[in-house]
């Protein structure tokens, strides 16, 4: 899992989290830039949830039958509380995009910025 | 000897409480007058309740709040605190029998009297401040308080004078600031109860910048030219605003910052050592002679009072900066002399525009046959401007001559002489106008100023009068103002 | 703008490309992460809390303080709705949306069979994947999906009017009740009592969480998604 | 008998979130009594805060283990001299929310109303477990509640710019909350631990710098975008001015404060592992703020609308304490803490005020309120106090911090520093002077100016009580700071002053 001396993990985190940030940062429409950050923000889960995975690791469920080593439980958790605050989040992002294309008419910032 | 006494604290408190019940008064004249009154008449018992202990040498201390050692608010009433305290406290008794004559009909009254005593009250807090901090804090008040005040006509060239007197005055707030903050930094105490708190050692470079920060802050409200654009514009206010204010508060304010911060903050031995006062003498006689030189062109009458107080706060400012018991003297005693007579003059001014309507020199022909008791005030006070013996202006100019000379530096006593003469060249003409040249509409007869304005113009020209003809009776200035002397220079009496 | 994005991207990625040079390397036992409190929780997790799913364990129990934080951003973001000016109420909405037969009966068809896996993920979340959230989450798909089909006044039958407030609050009041339970029978906020025999006063509460997590989740997910609509 | 009040920590968190999910419940019967609820939720809180505060000052800083699992075992709130320097500002929602309830009234459907308090308590409650919290995770989690809720009340006015405004400023936190999940998860991954302490205690010197720095940088970056401080505070103007005048208080007053406190606690950690040069970041820190002071009151001079122009402010005054902090020298952190809570007080005060002017005339710009002090003489007044104060003119509450950080400027030998403050507090002076000008000493251009009459009693109250605490709290200013030495000897490298 490491060619190159890098973790292709944590490239794939950083390639997710780059993309992410380019949509938020360059796209004009307000719903994409809104999945940008969705997309950052699971780069970030990403990154947490697999950090806790250990070679050969069964799920941290100790039940009859599962054999140490476990992965970590505590990103698991981690990353479910995430996932619920992102979830909210996006929740109210998308109650105010609504809110603006009730208003506007339009979901493109360039064409907000115009209007008062 | 200190004693420890509720009194300094008092003093400001009282005005304070009497802006606060002016507010509340709102437009119920009555009321107004009331809390006026009787606030000015306490608080100028008060302080006269010090007087004797301050002759004996006692000094007054309160402290009210230290935020960590060395830095707190704190009240002291030493002697030259006193003797700037007992000049407004009176005058605040009668500027306000004056701006109630004055102000009749005015629109705005509570709020014009409210802020007048916040002024009055942040003046007495400024003479009494212990350190450096409670003076910061009550010097920066006082701008605000004024600010109202100067505006107070509300019309864009109001508005504009306002503009300017904040921006100067806030600049100089800053650099006091600074100077407070660093010399807090170099010293590590702020008292003003010393004769010098900075540390030789601390660094040429550092005490040069806490001297200029410091003078030039105070020097802004001192109207040390070329720090003096303000005042004249100033002057759009109200009467008893430029009396009281320009010719007392604010500007002696920042008259009495420059003599604290020569006498208490550097002390005069470090500066003898390290050489500052020479260029602020230099610019204090500076501001004497061009100041009188720009009066003598102004026809319109508060403005060459106004450059007048410019170059006669430079008296303060040079008697200081010479660094000699005698100068000292003189620089003190100023502080009263040019209170009265120059608070005579600005009423006089209000009682002719009230009056008569007329507010330039060349329209007061006549003026001395129509209001014969005002212009003999305002007489009174020109001479002693001028400095004829037997006057008040004649015993700084003494003193501070000798000074110049006690200081090996015989030519500000040349720059005294030309400074008379100039005096003489701007207020003998008004004088002459009004006593030997007819009114062109015809003579009309007696028409003086209302008693409420004239009674005050009467009792400030007598005590000009016995300003010069009892200087070495106990109890008048004088003595409190060699007590004071003492303190700074720790030598005796300097009775010659 | 485009450009400056890339440019952005660039330093980003460029200190990220830094960043992650060192970090442990994954699926190594003994990378911090396995060793400190992970592995506390792998050794004495079933004994301490009671719960042989350790994420259950961590999210109830050992941080059992961040999901009641949690429950309550998820509350914020329903009364963050709630709070917004809307154009219409629920009662000027059409009784039903023009729905294609096919996802009416899809819907219908799956509906049972979505609550029934909800129950069965909240039920068996304590010796199993699942738990309280992801039960929650299944609600609330199932009420967006007859939320399409219903309309949104069939919707809002759903839950009955007067027990919707306290249905939306269920998982942050539960949670504060059974904090105070703790609070009563261990000394400690949100205490688990961990004696013998108290091990099922410790079930119950643990249950009673994951069932509130579970219900109020789902009703929040629904109400937020009905009211969205406007 | 004496109260455990060790044992009332959580609740201080619990009480205000128990309060405001029982809200709506509240509200489906009764909306009009929802604002009484809300204010009763916020005293009980209050007075748990102020018993807590009052203990720690006697018995000193204290952590408390939840569930029992104490240390990096469980989650841990730590209350400290710092968190309860802070916490007070709770008291402030006791004057908001009352201050609210005309606006609600007016402006706001009774079905909204419950909704509107609840997230008001949400902030609070929010604030609240992010200074006592000792956990990463945990005060990421907080953080979210305070964001969340403040998007939210941003966009509680209005349906178009106000809801434009409201997506903007969440678009920006939500990155930076984004950005402290990934400082705490690289922290995570380091260390295996999340506990403030502990972490510090495992970052030694084995581990890789890289990764630490990163954290770091996050971290502060994060902080720094909610603080608002120049130039990452484009999303703040239009969110505070937009906002109905009491979310604004509390956003400017409070919310941006989070930014500060995270900012404080992460410095704290990194210090305490002496895992990261602190030198240059301090320095860094310090011309942030410097920048912010200037860039602030510079943006503020062009603005006519009120409320935009104490939105700048805003941004200056987080430069103060942003700089305070940098400074690094203990009269500096003294003065920037007292800044922290001076601030949030006369920002407060200003934003309320003008809430009062706006809703009694419905203007909201400088040129068309003048005039306005003859019809509301009083809540000119509370304006010009708190202009006054903000300034940091003697003798109000904001001319201590001006006088210590500058004083720190100088023990710090950065004299520079020293020089902008002053000098740029004057700048700050330019545009409240514009303001008390056409309040005071303008003539009304509109009828509707000039026969507004005085704010009803419920508005009035809160503002006549701010305002007398902006100047009490400068003549008293050294009562809380026997407070904060301790608190802030905690922050620095070097012990109090």
């Amino acid at each position: 899992m490491a060619p190159f001396g890098v973790d292709l993990d944590y490239v794939a985190v950083a390639a997710l989290f780059c993309i992410g940030l380019y949509m938020l940062v360059a796209k004009s429409n307000l719903l994409k830039k809104l999945l940008g950050l969705n997309v950052m923000e699971t780069s970030v889960f990403a990154f947490i949830v697999t950090s806790g995975m250990v070679e050969g690791g069964d799920p941290p469920l100790l039940v009859a039958g599962a054999q140490p080593p476990f992965a970590s439980p505590i990103p698991q958790a981690m990353v479910l509380t995430g996932i619920v605050v992102v979830v909210s989040v996006t929740a109210v992002a998308l109650s105010l995009i609504v809110q603006i294309y009730a208003h506007y008419g339009t979901l493109e910032v360039d064409e907000l910025k115009e209007r008062p | 000897m200190g004693v420890v006494d509720p009194r300094p604290l008092l003093a400001p408190l009282i005005s304070f409480a009497c802006a606060g019940l002016v507010f509340a008064a709102g437009r119920n004249a009555f009321w107004r007058r009331f809390w006026s009154l009787s606030a000015a008449a306490v608080k100028l018992a008060l302080v006269l309740s010090m007087l004797p202990g301050t002759l004996r040498g006692v000094v007054y201390t309160f402290d009210v709040v230290a935020f960590t050692p060395g830095i707190g608010i704190a009240f002291r009433a030493d002697a030259y605190g006193m003797f700037f305290a007992l000049v407004s406290s009176t005058l605040w008794t009668l500027t306000t029998i004056y701006a109630i004559g004055y102000m009749r009909g005015e629109p705005d009254r509570s709020r014009f009297f409210g802020f007048f005593a916040l002024c009055v009250s942040t003046t007495v807090g400024v003479a009494f401040a212990e350190n450096l901090l409670t003076f910061f804090l009550f010097y920066e008040t006082l701008t605000i308080c004024t600010y109202p005040l100067v505006v107070h006509a509300e019309t864009p060239e109001a508005l504009r004078a306002g503009r300017v007197y904040l921006t100067y005055t806030l600049i100089g707030g800053g650099f006091v600031l600074l100077g407070s903050v660093m010399a807090f930094d170099a010293a590590g105490t702020l008292t003003l109860a010393q004769p010098g708190i900075l540390p030789a050692d601390a660094g040429g470079a550092t005490l040069a910048t806490i001297f200029a920060a410091l003078i030039v802050g105070f020097g802004v409200k001192a109207a040390i030219m070329p720090l003096h654009g303000w005042l004249p514009l100033a002057m759009v206010a109200p009467t008893p605003v430029s009396a009281l204010l320009h010719a007392v508060a604010v500007v002696k304010v920042g008259a009495f910052g420059v003599t604290r911060v020569i006498y208490n903050v550097f002390g005069v031995e470090l500066l003898q050592d390290l050489g500052f006062a020479t260029p602020l003498a230099w610019l204090a006689a500076f501001t004497i002679l061009a100041g009188s030189a720009i009066a003598l062109t102004q026809d319109h009458l508060k403005r060459r009072l106004a450059y007048s107080t410019i170059s006669q706060l430079s008296y303060i400012v040079l008697g200081a900066a010479l660094l000699t018991p005698f100068a000292a003297t003189a620089a003190i005693l100023h502080v009263a002399h040019q209170a009265f007579a120059k608070i005579t003059m600005f009423f006089v001014v209000g009682a002719i525009q009230r009056t008569t309507g007329k507010t330039r020199v060349s329209e007061l022909a006549g003026i001395g046959a129509r209001m014969p008791w005002s212009m003999a005030a305002f007489t009174i006070a020109a001479l002693s401007f001028v400095g004829v013996p037997l006057f008040a202006g004649f015993v700084t100019k003494w003193y501070l001559s000798l000074g110049a000379l006690q200081a090996g530096a015989g030519v500000f006593v040349g720059v005294m002489l030309v400074s008379s003469l100039l005096n003489a060249a701007y207020w003998f003409p008004i004088v002459h106008l009004a006593y030997f040249r007819r009114a062109d509409g015809g003579d009309e007869g007696v028409h003086e100023a209302p008693p409420l304005l004239l009674v005050p113009i009467l009792i400030c020209a007598a005590y000009v009068l016995l300003l010069g003809l009892t200087t070495q009776v106990p109890g008048m200035p004088f003595s409190v103002a060699q007590v004071a002397v003492e303190r700074a220079f720790a030598v005796p009496a300097v009775v010659p | 703008m485009k450009g400056w994005a890339l440019a952005l991207v660039v330093v980003v990625a460029a200190t990220l490309a830094i960043g992650v040079q060192g970090l442990p390397t994954h699926d190594a036992p003994e990378a911090p992460i396995h060793d400190h409190v992970g592995a506390r929780y792998v050794e004495r997790g079933v004994e301490e809390t009671g719960m042989r799913n350790l994420v259950g364990a961590v999210l109830l129990n050992y941080r059992g303080f961040d999901t009641m934080v949690e429950v309550v951003v998820i509350f914020t973001a329903l009364a963050a709705v709630l709070a917004l000016p809307r154009a219409g109420s629920v009662a000027d909405a059409p009784e039903a949306l023009p729905v294609s037969p096919v996802v009416l009966f899809v819907v219908r068809l799956l509906a049972p069979f979505i609550a029934l896996f909800a129950i069965a993920l909240l039920f068996r979340g304590h010796v199993s994947p699942g738990g309280g959230f992801q039960a929650g989450a299944l609600f609330g798909a199932l009420f967006v999906a007859l939320g399409l089909v219903l309309g949104r006044r069939g919707a809002a039958r759903l839950v009955p009017e007067r027990a919707r407030p306290w249905l939306q609050a269920a998982a942050p009041l539960t949670f504060a009740a059974v904090a105070a339970l703790g609070w009563a029978l261990t000394g400690s906020f949100l205490g688990f009592p961990q004696a013998p025999e108290l091990h099922a006063v410790r079930e119950a509460m643990a249950l009673a969480l994951e069932v509130a997590i579970a219900v109020g989740g789902g009703v929040i997910l629904g109400s937020l998604f009905q009211t969205m609509e406007a | 008998m004496s109260v455990a009040w060790e044992q009332l920590l959580p609740w201080a968190v619990a009480l205000p979130f128990v309060g405001a999910a029982l809200t709506p419940v509240l509200a489906a019967r009764s909306p009009r009594w929802t604002g009484p609820w809300a204010w009763g939720v916020v005293l009980a809180t209050v007075a748990v805060t102020v018993g807590l505060v009052a203990h720690v000052a006697e018995a000193g800083a204290f952590t408390y283990a939840i569930g029992g699992w104490s240390g990096a075992y469980g989650i841990e709130l730590r209350f400290d001299r710092f968190a309860a320097w802070v916490l007070p500002l709770s008291l402030l929602f006791a004057v908001i929310v009352p201050f609210s309830w005309r606006y609600v009234v007016v402006s706001l459907e009774p079905a909204r109303w419950g909704a509107f308090y609840a997230l008001l308590l949400l902030v609070m409650g929010g604030m609240i477990g992010f200074s006592i919290t000792g956990d990463l995770f945990n005060l990421f989690v907080f953080m979210e509640v305070t964001s969340l809720s403040s998007y939210a009340l941003v966009a509680v006015g209005g349906r178009g710019v106000a809801a434009w405004a409201a997506l903007k400023y969440l678009f920006l936190g939500a990155v930076a909350s984004l950005l402290a999940l990934l400082g705490t998860a690289l922290l995570f991954v380091l260390t295996g631990s999340l506990n403030l302490a502990d972490v510090a205690a495992r970052l030694g010197p084995d581990v890789a710098r890289g990764p630490v720095l990163i954290a770091f940088a996050a971290l502060v970056t994060s902080f720094l975008v909610k603080a608002a401080v120049f130039p990452l505070h484009v999303w703040l103007p239009d969110a505070h001015a937009i906002a109905p005048s009491p979310v604004s208080a509390v956003l400017s007053g409070l919310v941006v404060k989070t930014g500060i406190v995270g900012l404080v606690r992460v410095v704290q950690l990194f210090h305490a592992a002496d895992a990261v040069p602190l030198a240059g970041f301090h320095l860094a820190l310090a011309w942030l703020g410097a920048v912010s002071i200037v860039m602030g009151a510079f943006l503020a001079i062009f603005q006519d609308d009120l409320k935009l122009m104490l939105a700048y402010s805003t941004i200056s005054n987080v430069g103060y304490i942003v700089l305070g902090f940098g400074l690094a020298a203990p009269y500096a952190a003294v003065g920037a803490s007292v800044h922290v809570v001076n601030h949030a007080l006369i920002k407060t005060t200003l934003f309320l005020a003008a809430g009062a002017l706006i809703h009694q005339t419905g203007f909201r710009t400088l040129s068309d309120l003048r005039g306005v002090a003859r019809a509301m003489p009083q809540t000119a007044a509370v304006m010009a106090i708190g202009a006054v104060s903000i300034v940091g003119l003697p003798p109000t509450a904001g001319f201590l911090c001006k006088w210590y950080i500058a004083l720190g400027a100088f023990e710090a030998d950065r004299a520079p520093f020293g020089f902008a403050l002053v000098f740029g507090a004057l700048f700050i002076f330019v545009y409240y002077i514009r303001m008390v000008n056409a309040l005071y000493f303008q003539a009304p251009v509109h009828a509707r100016v000039a026969e507004a009459t005085e704010v009803p009693w419920s508005m009035r109250a809160p503002l006549l009580l701010l305002a007398a605490s902006c100047l009490v709290l400068g003549l008293l200013g050294g009562a809380p700071l026997a407070f904060v030495e301790p608190a802030v000897a905690g922050v620095l490298p070097v012990g109090g002053p």
